[in-house]
């Protein structure tokens, strides 16, 4: 990011952050480059943006096959490993199995969604970033990367448009 | 809130009933939820001082004396082996239902009234669950090899049993105590990070808010993959929710015991737990409102209006379960099931029986079905409170009083509990200390889902009425 | 004999092929006993993982049941019953399963003390030489005829040679009180068999050949004589025989235990025992057609059932029965004789078993054997002599007390005024094992080795072969305790003279070899040619005895000749209910510091650890009495206070108490947990001279305590408590 | 047309017609209450006293038990036969699909039920679904010299064969398996099988009256088997489907 530079603008309200955008993509910011802070969740739609890709529908799916593959394990393995009679059972009876089965799905699905949100935010994150606690006060804030000549003829424009304020962020502690 | 007028228009009527259509901007909303965290009076700290000694001596010091001396200092006896441990684990179980109900069903549902107490529900789920367990490891004999129990082998590669109901038991509480905690905590992260962004630096406040908000800055990223896994979550839950108390219910059913037989203890304590459950919650939102500030404007009448509503349904399914099971056991006619169903109504702890009906039945039906009675706090919480008790009285029946009756009369004994109040009144108090604690810690309520409800209601004329809108907007 | 065989040869010997399973082991080298070592430090002959068995006898009642005790690197494991016993046959009741609490008791007499009658048991202990010399002095600086011993019911080696050091020294024989045998009123049957049989000896009644058994009182299956015998007999008799199944009958105020077995109990009217057997008899005799023998001429059969308050039908059909039966047998026995008229009673009984013709044949009445090595029938000392005895203790006629194996201060009914009698005696000295009430008050106490590490002989009573059971120690005393025979023979050889020459024995052992010399040569479980064999074999099987059973036909003429005096019992004090004192049948006399035996339940009512009062619950209910209230009883005699036990088998108008708690001291276990119901008994005697103890009329009055009684059973799904349907 | 039951339930019948079967016959016409195998089998398999306030509170420790009920009201009152219960031995035990821990199952070898001490976490689970009543549970330290200090004396008493129990633990009767084990081992190391009769179990032994006979109830010949094919023989609550081993012997 040496050549970069951040530029971060706050706006009060949902209508001039998503014409800002459009603006910014008029004047040749990728998509790439921009993105959307917010105190609540802003749909892309709202503002006119790609949607955004995530990898936790599938890690959640990826979890559950292995919860369940773990309740197969404890299921249908272990009871052979060192084999002991109990009421008259078979070693591996089927309908508490299932119990097994079911209980380890979820527990897969739903601790890898947890993960999931982890690895594709990047949690925890503690190192310096581009922020302004205004954004929980219900401000949307754009963040730009930009080349540095275009930094002033970006910040006008999105003055022009009704940025609070624009200004080079600067990456802080949260 | 305004002062009622005669010529208040129907408009201004609306918004002041519903904190949807009543918004406030998002930083006078936070502060009053930073507020409410930070206003603490002596009053507080004296009741927290209280409750941290009743913990400390009714929970641990009691059960370290009962770990050195044995059970012997409960009341379990034969044939009455589980007692008051089980009775309390079955209620702190059920306890927990109701944030999994409010959070999950309701958000599958698109239930907007859930949005200012889905995390004080679901705190109680967390809470509630961390009981539960206390309760059930208090239970056990030795409790130190407690963790044979986990599906880890011995040196032997033996493993736990998986034929046992109480195998089946450990995976679902865990799975439900791990899956709660995970959905309490991802909707919590956008507050802690507003918390975060509104304490001061170089308080402990600061570091706890920023360790735990993960360095959460609400990009567009972030929000997509939180509103994924809730999603997933709010879905998913609701399975492993029943299953918990299903599988609980199967501790019972698959014995062979006269009454405890019965294939429809599952969907029975399934709706047990959510009768309990939500009565907890009326009784935990009205404290909230009545005692922590700011909160009458998050939490309204509307609010206990609408969990009323849904009381009473659950009441009525809950008398429709019971009857279900009564009526099948009465009718089989097996000469033990007889007997202890006589045993129930006729025998020493019979008005515990009819009080269960009462508080479980009679009462919620003759006060919720009035809405104005269901919206007045003082009056639902009462009622909550009567569930709570008659739940637990339901569970202390299908437990020491039922097995009290076997089929073995030469060893039917009343049970007398022993340490094991003393232990109860400990979780119960740790309960509220753990509430009280996170009341001060984490904000109660979720800003940003209010707000994100905020948005999407308006007000819409059709005609001369005036009528709520809600948009889609996720 | 000729010659002393070493302690070592002579285990040897006595431990081989103890019992079917035994490990032939001997002792270490040095000592008579088998030592209870660390297991790091084992003893010789015995090895790590195998148990050795040793047969001896159980003390724990006068029976003399045989045992075989498993031991383990000398301690004593386990009892098992001696399988070649004829006695018990291999079985045991649960006192003897529990007499290993008594040796390994926490509480018993660890040293010799000097107990100066404190209330607590001194801790000022002696030595041994010391013990011997009081003894020794005692024995010599008294008058003879003012010293006394006082010994526990069994017959054994002890009041042998007790009774040749009285006769050495010119006392009087000692003598032998039991509770047991009070309430069994031994005393009255003995006497019943001399006027009717000629002879003072205990009838034998055969039990395991009879088909229909009546029994007028008598508690066989609990403690009544030999508890374990007749149990076996009673299953004999029940379904000993494939084609038919033994009847039994059961005369009795309250359901005992073994009324509980009877296939019909008949409650009657205490006292009028004596009128139903009469009755019983002038039906039968008229069934049987021919004059009516005149035992039997002066009872009305119709006034004696209702004076009975059984329904005459009942006896009829029940005389029908016993007329038709191929082997009729009738018992009297336990509170039946404990009345005024219980020698009428025991004497019309024998005369109906004589008028059944049963005498001499298989399950009929027998007299009983006397036991090998026994000169005449020795029979312990009714509560009449024993009143005597006091008597002459209280007017200073006694001056040394000698005391083992009884504890009269608890036993005897506190009327009889023992402990101021004991309080007139100058020097009292107790060789108790355990700190018992009569040991607390006595000057010394010379603690007796507990029955397992004692060596000795014991004869049975009952039992149709004459039996002489062997006991020998399995493990080495526990604590610094001596045989008492080895006292008493230690100070003899100190007093020197006559006595000493009188009593020439090294110790115990040897005594007991010159007393088993006579059965050298006999004819028995085991023949061997000399007393070195023969002692060993003696120990190694666990006795001598014959192989045939050597019973003698007493005659009927006699009996049914003498004309009875067809009245009812009378009875003492004012008192709208009987009161019926029966021995525990878990607890026994003496079982009471044995915590496995309180933990028993009773058979009939299932308590445990403590005392009960048995009331009819209709009669309870007018009385407003429930379950647990405790009630005061008084009797002319004194009062007690137990709580309530409805009991549903039991008359309205009795009401009844187990004997065995009540402690003052005895041991943790003992003390202080229950009530004696001997506190109220009053003094009346039979004709026999035992003690009325069912002979009293009492009070009952509500305390408003209430005491709840521990019970195994569920009083909801027993007696419906709480499961009332309305 | 004839239809084994036992064919129906496949697994069931793997456990009726399972080989190295104990079993035992209890004849209630004989047994006279008279505690001596209660007291037998404390001595044998160092059952702890509970003391009086414990063992009325339903508490007794007893492998063994008789029980006894009332019919009728007086005169007219009858007391039922003793009936000693103690574990029946179930070929299929309700209580042992329930543990958790494994601490009780199913013996292959002896056909018994078996409780493993030192598997047992203690949820007493297994004591509730056992349709006989016969667990008892470990409710205090009570043969810890520490907590009763007369243990360090009545301790030298127990079997060393036998484990001692400590607090929180489930037990039971075992058909004194340690006396099977040494039976057989002795049988074995003679190159023979244990005859019946060689040894019995510490109730039998003790019992004054015979009532209770002991052996392998699979082998036809034995006597237990000959007893258990009596026509008064039953088994307690045989509705319920758990295969006891242990066969009463009705009066009459």
């Amino acid at each position: 990011m040496a050549e970069e530079k951040a530029l971060l603008a706050v706006f009060s309200d949902i209508d001039p952050a998503a014409d800002a955008i459009e603006q910014l993509r008029i004047l040749g910011v990728h998509d790439d480059c921009m993105n959307v802070i917010s105190g609540i969740p802003v749909t892309e739609a709202m503002l006119g943006r790609p949607s955004q890709w995530t990898n936790v529908p599938r890690l959640a799916l990826g979890g559950a096959i292995a919860g369940f593959l773990v309740g197969l394990f404890l299921a249908f393995i272990t009871p052979n490993m060192y084999t002991i009679m109990v009421g008259g059972q078979p070693f591996t009876p089927v309908p508490p199995a299932v119990i097994v089965l079911f209980e380890m799905t979820m527990l897969g699905m739903l601790i890898s969604t947890f993960v999931g949100v982890f690895l594709d935010s990047l949690f925890p994150n503690y190192r310096p970033m581009h922020y302004v606690p205004e954004i929980s006060d219900g401000k949307i804030a754009i963040l730009i990367e930009c080349p540095p000549p275009d930094a002033q003829k970006i910040t006008d424009v999105l003055k022009k448009l009704g940025a609070e304020s624009v200004k080079e962020a600067e990456a802080q502690h949260l | 809130m305004a002062d009622h007028k005669p010529h208040t228009s129907h408009e201004e009527h609306l918004r002041e009933q519903h904190l949807m259509l009543d918004p406030m901007p998002r930083g006078k909303m936070n502060e009053m939820v930073m507020e409410s965290m930070h206003t603490t009076s002596w009053k507080f700290w004296l009741v927290f001082g209280l409750l941290s000694a009743l913990v400390a001596y009714a929970l641990f010091y009691k059960w370290g004396v009962m770990i050195l001396e044995g059970l012997g200092v409960a009341g379990v006896n034969r044939p009455s082996y589980w007692g008051i441990f089980l009775v309390n684990t079955v209620f702190w179980i059920g306890i927990s239902h109701a944030g999994t109900f409010i959070s999950a069903i309701l958000r599958v549902f698109k239930a907007e009234f859930r949005r200012p107490f889905t995390r004080a529900a679901e705190l109680m789920t967390t809470f509630g669950l961390i009981q539960a367990g206390f309760s059930i490891f208090m239970h056990m004999g030795r409790v130190w090899l407690s963790y044979w129990l986990m599906p880890i082998p011995n040196e032997r590669q033996l493993w736990p049993n998986f034929h046992s109901p109480l195998s089946w038991d450990l995976l679902a509480i865990t799975t439900y105590l791990l899956s709660s905690t995970m959905y309490l905590f991802l909707p919590l992260i956008p507050d802690l990070a507003m918390a975060r962004d509104r304490t001061p630096d170089g308080t402990w406040q600061k570091v706890f808010y920023r360790v735990l908000a993960l360095g959460f800055r609400g990009t567009e990223g972030e929000w997509t993959h939180l509103r994924n896994a809730l999603n997933i979550f709010a879905f998913a839950i609701i399975p492993v929710m029943f299953s918990v108390h299903t599988i609980v219910s199967w501790d019972f059913a698959m014995a062979t015991r006269p009454g405890w037989n019965s294939t429809i203890f599952g969907p029975y304590f399934v709706i047990g737990a959510l009768h309990s459950g939500m009565g907890a919650v009326v009784m935990v939102l009205a404290v909230v409102r009545g005692t922590m500030k700011n909160m009458k404007y998050f939490i309204r009448p509307e609010h206990f209006e609408a969990i009323g509503k849904l009381m009473l349904i659950i009441s009525m399914s809950w008398a429709y379960f019971f009857f279900n099971d009564y009526i099948v056991q009465w009718y089989g006619g097996d000469k033990w099931t007889k007997e202890l169903l006589h045993w129930h109504e006729a025998g020493p702890m019979g008005w515990m029986w009819f009080g269960m009906l009462i508080c479980n039945v009679a009462i919620p039906w003759a006060i919720l079905w009035n809405k104005k009675w269901r919206s007045t706090p003082w009056l639902i919480f009462i009622v909550g409170l009567l569930i709570n008790v008659g739940m637990w009285f339901e569970r202390y029946i299908i437990v020491p009083i039922s097995l009290t009756i076997n089929r073995m009369p030469f060893t039917w004994r009343l049970y007398q509990p022993g340490i094991e109040v003393w232990l109860g009144i400990g979780t119960l108090a740790f309960f509220i200390l753990l509430y009280m604690a996170a009341s001060r810690l984490i904000p109660l309520i979720p800003v940003w889902e209010v707000q994100e409800g905020q948005m999407a209601h308006s007000l819409r004329k059709y005609g001369r009425e005036t009528v709520v809108t809600v948009s889609e907007l996720e | 004999m000729s010659k002393q065989i070493s302690r070592r040869d002579f285990l040897k010997l006595a431990t081989a092929g103890a019992a079917t399973t035994a490990v032939l082991t001997g002792c270490g080298p040095t000592s008579r006993f088998v030592d209870r070592e660390p297991y790091r430090k084992m003893p010789e002959y015995t090895y790590n993982g195998i148990s050795t068995y040793y047969a001896t006898t159980c003390r724990e009642c006068a029976a003399a049941c045989g045992l075989v005790v498993r031991t383990m690197q000398g301690r004593a494991i386990k009892v098992e019953g001696n399988p070649n016993n004829p006695v018990n046959l291999g079985k045991t009741c649960a006192r003897g399963q529990a007499t290993l609490q008594g040796l390994y008791n926490p509480d018993r007499v660890e040293n010799p003390v000097k107990q100066a009658r404190g209330a607590q048991l001194s801790q000022e202990t002696l030595d041994w030489n010391a013990a011997t010399q009081i003894v020794a002095d005692a024995l010599t600086n008294t008058n003879p005829s003012e010293i006394a011993f006082l010994m526990g019911m069994a017959p054994d080696h002890l009041f042998d040679l007790v009774s040749d050091l009285a006769k050495a020294i010119g006392a009087p024989a000692p003598i032998r009180f039991g509770a047991l045998g009070m309430f069994e009123a031994r005393a009255t049957l003995s006497k019943a068999a001399e006027d009717l049989f000629g002879s003072a000896s205990m009838p034998f009644f055969d039990l395991e050949n009879a088909d229909v058994v009546v029994s007028f009182g008598a508690n066989f299956l609990e403690t009544w004589l030999s508890p374990v015998a007749f149990t076996r007999g009673f299953a004999r008799m029940r379904r000993g025989n494939p084609e038919r199944r033994g009847y039994f009958v059961q005369f009795e105020p309250r359901m005992s235990q073994t009324a509980s077995k009877a296939d019909a109990w008949i409650p009657l009217r205490p006292g009028t025992e004596n009128l139903v057997a009469l009755a019983l008899g002038r039906l039968i005799a008229e069934a049987k057609g021919g004059a009516i023998p005149a035992a039997f001429a002066s009872v009305d059969p119709v006034a004696a059932a209702a004076e009975a308050d059984v329904i005459f039908e009942t006896l009829e059909r029940l005389a029908q029965t016993l007329t038709n039966a191929g082997r009729p047998l009738v018992i009297p026995g336990g509170a039946a004789l404990g009345q005024s008229n219980g020698l009428a009673t025991a004497e019309a009984v024998l005369a109906l078993n004589a008028l059944l013709g049963n005498f001499g044949l298989p399950g009929g009445v027998f007299i009983s054997p006397l036991a090998p090595a026994q000169d005449a029938y020795h029979r312990p000392a009714s509560a009449k002599e024993m009143t005597d005895f006091i008597a002459k203790m209280k007017s200073g006629g006694v001056k040394v007390l000698f005391v083992h194996g009884v504890n009269p201060l608890f036993e005897l009914p506190k009327q009889l005024g023992f402990a101021e009698a004991l309080a007139a005696v100058p020097q009292v000295i107790s060789f108790a094992t355990f700190p018992d009430e009569t040991a607390l008050a006595s000057d010394y106490i010379f603690p007796d080795h507990h029955g397992l590490e004692s060596w000795g002989y014991q004869r049975a009573v009952v039992s149709a072969k004459p039996v002489l059971s062997g006991a020998q120690p399995v493990v080495v005393p526990y604590f610094n305790t001596r045989a008492t025979a080895d006292v008493f023979l230690a100070a003899a050889a100190l007093t020197g003279g006559t006595l000493a020459q009188a009593m020439p024995f090294a110790d115990e052992v040897a005594f007991i070899q010159s007393k088993l010399t006579k059965l050298v040569g006999e004819e028995g479980f085991f023949a061997a040619p000399e007393i070195n064999s023969f002692t060993a074999y003696f120990q190694q099987y666990g006795g001598w005895w014959t192989l045939d059973p050597s019973l003698a036909t007493p005659s009927a003429a006699n009996a049914i000749a003498k004309r009875f005096n067809a009245s009812a019992a009378e009875f003492a004090g004012e008192g709208e209910f009987f009161f019926l004192p029966f021995v525990s049948p878990t607890l026994g006399e003496a079982g009471a510091n044995k915590p496995w035996l309180q933990e028993l339940a009773d058979p009939t009512t299932t308590v445990m650890w403590n005392t009960w009062v048995e009331m009819n619950p209709a009669t309870a209910h007018e009385l407003g009495i429930e379950n647990d209230d405790v009630i005061e009883i008084v009797s002319e005699a004194g009062s007690v206070e137990a709580p309530v036990y409805l009991y549903p088998a039991i008359r309205p108008d009795v009401i009844a108490m187990p004997f065995g708690q009540g402690h003052t001291a005895y041991g943790r276990f003992a003390a202080g947990r229950g009530v004696n119901p001997a506190d109220v008994l009053g003094v009346h005697f039979n004709e026999a001279g035992d003690l009325a103890f069912a002979g009293m009329k009492v009070t009952v009055k509500k305390t408003g305590k209430i005491k709840v009684l521990s019970r195994l059973e569920s009083r909801i799904g027993v007696y419906g408590e709480g499961l009332e349907k309305e | 047309m004839t239809v084994d039951l036992n064919k129906l339930h496949a697994v069931g019948a793997i456990a009726e017609e399972a080989e190295g079967k104990w079993g035992m016959v209890i004849d209630m016409d004989l047994c006279t209450g008279c505690q001596a195998c209660v007291a037998a089998c404390a001595m044998e398999n160092n059952i702890p006293y509970v003391e009086e306030v414990d063992a009325g509170y339903g508490r007794s420790m007893h492998w063994i038990r008789t029980e006894r009920f009332w019919e009728g009201e007086y005169p007219e009152v009858k007391m039922s036969a003793y009936q000693p219960m103690l574990c029946q031995q179930c070929g299929k035990a309700p209580c042992e699909p329930v543990c958790p821990a494994f601490a009780t199952v199913h013996s292959q070898a002896e056909q018994i039920n078996l409780q493993v001490y030192n598997r047992c976490v203690g949820t007493r689970y297994c004591a509730n679904n056992c349709p006989y009543q016969v667990r008892s549970f470990n409710w205090r330290d009570y043969q810890d010299s520490r907590v009763r200090p007369e243990i360090t004396i009545l301790a030298n008493q127990f079997n060393p064969d036998v484990t001692v129990r400590r607090r929180g633990v489930m037990e039971k009767c075992t058909f004194c398996i340690q006396r099977i084990h040494k039976a057989q081992d002795k049988a074995k190391s003679e190159g023979r099988e244990v005859e019946d009769g060689e040894f019995t179990t510490a109730c039998a032994q003790a019992c004054p009256a015979n009532a209770i006979t002991f052996g392998r109830i699979d082998h036809p010949e034995s006597l237990v088997a000959q007893l258990a094919r009596s026509p008064r023989a039953a088994h307690h609550l045989e509705e319920l489907g758990t295969l006891p081993r242990v066969t009463y012997l009705k009066e009459g």
